[in-house]
């Protein structure tokens, strides 16, 4: 399931809604992705621009290839855009699977392929004024390997 | 066509979303692009290092090569940083 | 921080409980393992035995060890006992970091390692009978693969 | 030396723990293991076969040729399937 959403989201309601609903799920692999304070600039907020449609058509590809790649019960992507502040939570990927290297995999790759294939910019504002975060040589080093 | 700006392509040109009747002459993506640079100089300040344009064609990533025509949705954005 | 404790957790809980208190933290990885129907066996309960006090020093250790081996601002592991259902909640692990590779590479190591070194063993009541789970194969490699 | 068991261990020799007095001819985990045997047949069950042993003394999981003394905390059981 996919979720592209302003409002905040609550790990426990969620996980839960998909586990009661399937008690062969043995294994559950979750991340969670939070808006750094940073060391350095102090950030104050962060704001997340995204694509309309596009995003959740491009979510639902991600998920369905991570369904395809792996053994999975179930998954789940929800995605915050809007205002969000150090500490905010900003993304949830949750994989339920009968065990738990099928769920764990996946949980990596979801959040791998989200950070460069996911249609989200970020301004970053901090002391050091408004700043566009950019593309990372890593994010698309770890994107490649799957 | 409708032309859709994300990100800091969107601050420097200065909208979020355009139309434009395509031209004969513009069959591509880059065809287009320098169709809008020739406007004025916020397209071409937008445009000027391509290599980090991404563009997408009716919501789906394509490549600057990509053939377009008058009822597709285009959009310009930088490399995505989701997650 | 290690808890070993008969009650269920909650997960949203346990989580803010630590991301609260440090706004450093961009990537959080999370497994919550659950109790299994299976598959044929119809089970009706599981109850898991464990060794108190050694079972506290040895998460403690588990414990340590993924903090030496990746960059870590937290981590927590939350092992039941005592008589589980299917679809319960058995263990959780989280791990909490600035980054997200240090977070999932240290949560997939500490699920490993507790299924072969946490001292722990459980009793599956099942159409079958009473059947002492045994050690998987599956389960030393991926210890020893860390 | 107090003797803690668990699992189908305890369930097979009849008691979760028990106190003995090592004698000088037991030195390491495997004597007191034959020493066991020795005393009845549920025992002797219990570790017929030595490979799917696991002990712990003072709360470390240590090889069966590990020295131990009468202080020592041991523990006999399967091998661990946490998680």
């Amino acid at each position: 399931m996919i979720k592209v959403q302003k409002q905040d989201f609550d790990v426990t309601t969620e996980i839960k809604n998909i586990t009661s609903l399937n008690k062969n799920i043995g294994g559950t692999g979750v991340f969670i992705g939070n808006v750094r304070e940073g060391n350095n600039s102090n950030l104050q907020s962060m704001t997340l621009e995204h694509y309309p449609i596009m995003t959740e058509k491009q979510l639902e590809k991600i998920n369905n290839e991570a369904k395809t790649r792996w053994n999975l019960i179930d998954s789940l992507i929800i995605h915050r855009y809007g205002k969000l502040y150090p500490g905010d939570q900003i993304v949830l990927v949750a994989t339920f699977s009968e065990h738990r290297t099928n769920a764990l995999k996946a949980c990596e790759f979801l959040i791998d392929w989200l950070k460069t294939k996911a249609p989200f910019w970020k301004l970053e504002e901090s002391d050091k004024g408004n700043i566009w975060v950019e593309e990372k040589t890593s994010d698309i080093d770890a994107a490649n390997k799957w | 066509m409708q032309i859709k700006y994300f990100s800091w392509v969107k601050e420097q040109i200065g909208v979020d979303a355009e139309n434009i009747t395509l031209k004969d002459n513009i069959e591509t993506i880059i065809d287009l692009i320098n169709h809008l640079k020739s406007k004025n100089e916020k397209y071409n300040r937008a445009f000027k290092d391509i290599s980090i344009i991404r563009c997408a064609v009716n919501m789906e990533v394509t490549n600057l090569d990509e053939k377009i025509n008058d009822n597709d949705e285009i959009a310009f954005f930088p490399p995505m940083t989701g997650g």
